[in-house]
């Protein structure tokens, strides 16, 4: 199933929620659409299933215009982020009455079906329950099976996760990744988390108030983002931004700190966390500085430093102590460095080695 | 600290609860006296207990046929009323729509409308209709206050359903009136017993409607009450027995809605 | 935010058509009298706003029309501090909450003419419990005769009779208060009074905006209860608006200064309910994007 | 400000015999005065009682609760002196910011200028300063949570402050302001703070120590770097950590060469973790994927020690680093390699070296035996006793 979105815009009152974007979706992969609240994403995820109309532009689904069609005669199947079920059916009743209404299978082709998902899900022991007797992991997974029963050519998941606990995010986010890599139709799954993003791999829309800013392959997004607002709505700590001044072929971030790499005139320097270390390697660039905090998150600790070309966040693998105030020296090759022009487009991102 | 403020609290509610109580007390325990004993002696419980006014309201055709007409008008009422007010419910709560604040708000000052203003415009209406002294007057009459209170009863209970629900139907295939029906209906049972419970509170106690609008055939309990005050020589044993009669329905619903009284009241808005 | 959906209109349909039925019929009805001089149903003559001159000239109706505001006003001023404190008194649950709700709601469900004669009983002193309690206690108490006492009796009954209304809007608001709230008062040390003056009331404005307009509103309405105890005596001294107008329609059938004065206590109504209605909903918006996250 | 040391259980029923009785199976902790800590663990792990027992809202079924050695079991949160943070803003709508933090020291009577430099010193460091005249209603999520937090700081006597998942309702990128602003604040008051939360990345940032929980007990408390160096439990290796810790059967042979799903390894364990396993009962070998070295296989090169054969199931790119999930076997094993490295291709066998000396063993009773001889972060002075209690174990 191929989804298309022709200049598609969307005005509520006087206010621009989604300014006009063409979008094609590559077809029965995963896209997600990421972007900070309020980015737009649930407005776009509506537009796609058929619940809004847009204020103007076509949307089509293989080539035929459905823009106006009512969500009913859309196949489409939709899980909300504070998992939507029937409070007063079982669960079994709720993951079989998309098959019970279509009528295409009869009661034994549905109990089996049904059965199969729960197995896949992992709820099997609580199809007989009401869903507000299940904790909220299970609530949503029961949404899922429900989505999932459909088997419909288009998947939407409006952060599906996000009331969920840490852990178990962790986890139902891998087993989703699974059943799409299964499944046949086409996924939108709209979150908040870069991480998320590329877990889930595929495709990334990235957007940022109401506006489609780039659409790609994720690694390639993540790692050559088209613009500033690309790096800045891609990046999970914040991107560290340097101002540099180019002169022909090395760029000064401050008197004495030069970076081998050609430029003109006033750019920016866009050093991702992962890119900074505490260990020096031949061809680094040092920066003196001091720790300002240190966050653990995960298996990561993010050490946010102040230093002679202002505030840095330095992402180190595994567990690290320090103390507040602490003397700190970051390395950085200049080859893991993104520069941005002084309309913030992209001139340089690094070069990447590995499957792409 | 804790005990003092405790027992101030419920010291204050006895004092209601008796201040509530003890007119109606006084009223049954009249209607177990003969009139002779009410105007003779006075006694907080009566000498000689005797069920003579009840024989006589159960037997007298003119009596229990109040009752009974009184029970027709209101179910046909509360029924109207409900399935009227619960599709234009769900308007109010899933939708915008040109001019909805102004229809609400109107359907509000219906509400608020003293029956005596429509008092005469009904008469003529009835009269040239021909439905006077019928149990579909007044249930007609009375449309006009329990609509729009049904009507906000059921918007505020539906407010409380995630439209996401709606959406998950018709994504799933619901047509609406199947959704509305297997679906949204079980989730707001509450909402219905409440607003049912206001209808029937409001027109099993309006007088004014009701006896105007009815002379024989359909006369009301309440309509036959006031009768007997101009009769000569006050049968208040009767009048009291009849009143506590008015009160066993009104007790039994309260009964069934007890633990969404409170919400019910606040029209859902809590 | 709500979709537009110009279809909800077929959903408002019947209960548009129901309510119109039963209210814009009988109000052209109204106007229709109120502008005319029926002297016999053949002969009528077009006589503008006369009635209304007549009306707004009616000694008799601004004596009705002051009572009825002093009677409203008492109304509010005692029923509904009287309704809080009984909210703030009734135990939250158990079966002690489901019992001390049944019988306060009981009085609403009495019908309007069994309370008047409730408290038409109640209140003699051969007969009734309080008219000999009064009279033991050697107050001379008599409704029937003296003005004062007929006044006092009526705003008694109205209270017994409706302050469980006022009661349970406030006990819905109170239970609507997260438990948080009042954990957080304690660990600030709040005294009893603060945690009412600065969690409850505020928490129960939205509803005691409710309560304030439906007990004004069916205060200004009230026909039966009077006229059951008291028929409006006595005198006039608690004849009130309805009872006025009811007595003007079909007590003498002048039918147009009977319309127009119907037509002029419905723009009272329609006035006061905008007013309390237009509060009520910028209130009910406050609290709504406060409560969005409670 | 309070030493806080609890003795006590909290169950369900009167008489509770099995471990499902039990809110909270028997534990004995103490929180130091001034210690920054975080109750972490899934929803339904018994944190938040914990938590309500402590600030005084809940009464422990058995056992006792001291502050500074005073036995406070049966005292009210009042009485007790603490503040607490709840899940979504607790503020008096009425009132202005200002009052709002005036309110807990109107109430016990303090002189009117000296609440107003108090308030003023605890707005100036919640960045409130600002705001003080407005509303309290009109704000934003967060700025409600900092005046639910202020009420507590501006007394100076308040023993603890309790924090019951605050950043629940803020919006995701303002998230890490706030966790800053309580570490900043911290560092300056020294104050008794105690952190409930299931997202691991505040409570290992916020807090000095965490006490991981999960299904009513207290399986581990440490610093970050003891719960990832050295978890004593496999629950904590599972639960600490993105992706959380590797765990492969493994297996003793008398000669004591060791066996990790069912393949010999080459080269020997050191004398010490040798001894600790025992040779009968099946163990468990625990491996973070950070410490999972991977080298291709080639017939020249020779087998390291310590080293796993896998094929590579999946190869994912999640930007700052490459994750690996081979089989081996039935078992799958995740691993980590740095965004530069150059990943292999799905399909190929790789050597996968686990032992080393950040790796872990696990016995029958999920519980650390041996292992872990890489220096954890330095300890900190007081070591808080875990529970060890007889109660069978019942863990998923």
């Amino acid at each position: 199933m191929e989804l298309t979105l022709r200049g598609v815009s969307h005005k509520v009152g006087a206010q621009q929620h989604l300014y006009p974007m063409d979008l094609r979706l590559t077809p029965n992969a995963v896209t997600v659409l990421l972007g900070a609240t309020q980015a737009g994403k649930t407005t776009l995820m509506r537009l796609m299933a058929g619940l809004d109309r847009p204020s103007d532009g076509r949307v089509q689904v293989d080539g035929t215009d459905v823009t106006g069609w009512p969500v009913r005669k859309r196949d489409v199947a939709m899980v909300y982020q504070q998992f939507i079920n029937y409070p007063s059916m079982t669960v079994r009743d709720n993951i079989a009455s998309p098959l019970k209404l279509r009528g295409q299978l009869d009661r034994a082709a549905i109990r089996k079906r049904v059965d199969e998902l729960a197995d896949k899900l992992h709820i099997e022991m609580h199809l007989d329950k009401l869903p507000a007797q299940l904790s909220g992991g299970q609530q949503q997974r029961v949404a899922l099976a429900r989505a999932l029963a459909k088997q419909a050519p288009l998947m939407l998941l409006d952060e599906p996760l996000v009331n969920l606990d840490y852990k178990l995010r962790e986890e139902l986010r891998e087993e989703l990744g699974q059943l799409f890599a299964a499944g046949q139709s086409t996924v939108v799954y709209a979150t908040t988390e870069p991480a998320e993003a590329l877990q889930l791999g595929g495709y990334t829309a990235v957007m940022d108030a109401g506006e489609l800013l780039q659409y790609g392959p994720t690694a390639e997004v993540f790692h050559r983002p088209a613009s500033l607002r690309v790096a800045r709505a891609f990046s999970d700590p914040p991107m560290n931004l340097l101002i540099a001044q180019g002169f022909g072929d090395r760029l000064q971030l401050r008197p004495g700190l030069e970076l081998a790499l050609p430029g003109q005139g006033g750019v920016t320097v866009g050093v991702r966390a992962s890119a900074l270390r505490v260990t020096q390697q031949p061809g680094d660039l040092a920066i003196q500085g001091e720790v300002e905090l240190a966050e653990i998150s995960g298996s990561d600790t993010f050490v946010h430093a102040r230093t002679e070309v202002g505030e840095l966040v330095a992402q180190l693998t595994g567990v690290h102590d320090f103390e507040l105030g602490a003397p700190l020296t970051l390395y950085l090759n200049a080859a893991h460095v993104h520069v941005f022009d002084a309309a913030g487009l992209l001139t340089r991102a690094p070069e990447r080695r590995g499957a792409c | 600290m804790d005990e003092r403020r405790f027992r101030k609290r419920t010291i204050f509610l006895i004092a209601y609860l008796l201040f509530a109580l003890l007119p109606i007390y006084w009223m049954v325990n009249m209607s177990f006296k003969t009139n002779e004993e009410i105007l003779s002696s006075f006694s907080l419980w009566p000498q000689h207990f005797s069920l003579a006014s009840y024989k006589t309201i159960f037997t007298d055709p003119s009596w229990y046929s109040g009752y009974i007409n009184s029970l027709i008008y209101v179910a046909i009422n509360s029924v109207i009323s409900i399935t009227v007010a619960l599709p234009a419910a769900y308007a109010f709560s899933r939708y915008s729509f040109l001019g909805d604040k102004h229809v609400f708000f109107w359907l509000l000052t219906n509400r608020m409308t003293p029956p005596a203003v429509f008092l005469l415009p009904f008469f003529q209406l009835y009269t040239t209709l021909g439905l006077m002294d019928t149990h579909i007057a007044v249930a007609l009459a009375h449309l006009l206050f329990n609509v729009p209170l049904a009507v906000w009863i059921l918007e505020g209970f539906m407010s409380g359903i995630p439209r996401e629900i709606d959406e998950t139907a018709y994504i799933d295939g619901y047509s609406f009136p199947r959704f509305f029906l297997t679906v949204f209906l079980p989730l707001i049972k509450a909402g219905v017993g409440v607003a049912a419970f206001f209808c029937f509170m409001f027109s099993w106690v309006e007088l004014l409607l009701a006896r105007t609008l009815t002379s024989v055939d359909a006369k009301p309990i309440v309509a036959t009450m006031t009768r007997t005050v101009s009769a000569s020589g006050m049968d208040w044993s009767t009048l009291a027995a009849a009143g506590t009669l008015t009160i066993v329905p009104g007790a039994i619903v309260i009964w069934f809605v007890r633990h969404y009284i409170a919400k019910g009241f606040a029209m859902g808005r809590v | 935010m709500k979709p537009i959906n110009q279809k909800a209109w077929f959903l408002v349909l019947p209960v548009f058509i129901c309510v119109a039925f039963s209210a814009i019929l009988p109000l052209m009805t109204v106007v229709n009298y109120s502008v005319q001089d029926i002297i016999s149903p053949e002969r009528r003559v077009f006589v503008g706003t006369e009635w209304f001159a007549a009306v707004m000239r009616d000694e008799e109706l601004h004596g009705a029309l002051l009572r009825q505001l002093g009677f409203s006003l008492a109304v509010l001023l005692v029923e509904i501090p009287l309704g809080i404190c009984l909210a703030l008194s009734m135990p939250a649950q158990g079966w002690k909450a489901s019992a001390v709700l049944v019988i306060v709601a009981l009085s609403l469900l009495i019908p309007w003419n069994v309370v008047g004669t409730i408290w038409q009983i109640y209140g003699r002193a051969d007969i009734g419990l309080l008219g000999a309690a009064l009279q033991a206690l050697g107050v001379d108490y008599n409704y029937t005769g003296d003005a004062t006492d007929a006044w006092l009796t009526v705003l008694v009954m109205d209270v017994w009779h409706w302050t469980p209304l006022v009661a349970l809007l406030c006990f819905a608001g109170l239970r609507s208060i997260p438990d948080a709230y009042y954990q957080a008062a304690r660990i600030d040390g709040a005294s009893k009074f603060a945690v009412f003056r600065y969690i409850q009331l505020p928490k129960m404005r939205g509803v005691l905006m409710i309560a304030v307009l439906l007990r004004f509103m069916d205060s200004f309405m009230i026909y039966t209860e009077p006229f059951v105890l008291t028929g409006g005596g006595p005198g006039n001294a608690t004849t009130f608006l309805s009872q006025y107008l009811t007595q003007k329609a079909v007590g003498q059938f002048d039918l147009g200064p009977a319309a127009a004065f119907s037509l002029i206590y419905f723009l009272i109504i329609l006035l006061l309910c905008f007013i309390l209605y237009n509060w009520m909903q910028s209130l009910g918006t406050q609290d709504k994007n406060e409560v969005a996250h409670g | 400000m309070a030493r806080i040391d609890l003795d006590l259980a909290h169950a369900y029923r009167p008489d509770p015999k099995a471990d499902s009785d039990y809110a909270l199976l028997p534990l004995k902790m103490s929180f130091e005065d001034g210690g920054a800590y975080a109750l972490l663990g899934p929803s339904g792990c018994g944190k938040t009682t914990l938590l309500n027992i402590v600030s005084g809202l809940l009464r422990p079924s058995q056992g006792t609760v001291t502050f500074d050695g005073r036995d406070v079991t049966a005292l009210t949160p009042q009485q007790r002196n603490i503040a607490q943070v709840f899940q979504f803003p607790v503020i008096y709508d009425t009132m202005t910011v200002a009052e709002n933090l005036a309110f807990p020291l109107r109430n016990r009577g303090v002189a009117p200028d000296r609440i107003k430099a108090r308030v003023g010193k605890i707005a100036e460091m919640l960045e409130l300063n600002g705001q003080l005249n407005q509303r309290a209603s009109g704000l934003s999520a967060d700025a409600k949570q900092k005046i639910s937090l202020g009420r507590g700081l501006v007394r100076e006597d308040v023993s603890a402050v309790l924090f019951d998942e605050p950043l629940t309702v803020i919006d995701p990128h303002l998230k890490w302001q706030l966790r800053r602003k309580l570490k900043q604040i911290h560092n300056e008051l020294k104050l008794t703070l105690i952190y409930v939360t299931h997202d691991q990345v505040e409570a290992l940032t916020f807090a000095d120590r965490i006490v991981v929980m999960t299904r009513g007990r207290a399986v581990q408390v440490g610093t970050a770097g003891e719960l990832f160096e050295r978890p004593s439990h496999r629950f904590v290796g599972h639960f600490i950590g993105s992706p959380g810790m590797n765990f492969l059967p493994a297996a003793l042979d008398d000669r004591g060469g060791l066996s990790v799903a069912d393949q010999p390894i080459a080269g020997l364990v050191d004398p010490v973790t040798g001894a600790a396993l025992s040779r009968a009962e099946p163990f468990a070998l625990g491996i973070r994927p950070e410490y999972v070295e991977v080298d291709d296989v080639g017939d020249g090169v020779a087998a390291l020690p310590g080293t796993i054969t896998g094929v590579v199931a999946q190869v994912q790119d999640i930007g700052t680093y490459w994750l690996l999930t081979a089989k081996v076997g039935p078992h799958t094993l995740k691993a980590r390699l740095s965004a530069h490295a150059q990943p292999p291709g799905v399909g190929a066998t790789v050597a996968l070296r686990v032992l080393n000396p950040h790796t872990c063993f696990y016995g029958a009773d999920e519980r650390l035996v041996a292992g872990a001889t890489a220096p954890a972060a330095p300890v900190s002075t007081a070591a808080a006793v875990p529970a060890s209690s007889s109660a069978p174990e019942g863990l998923a």
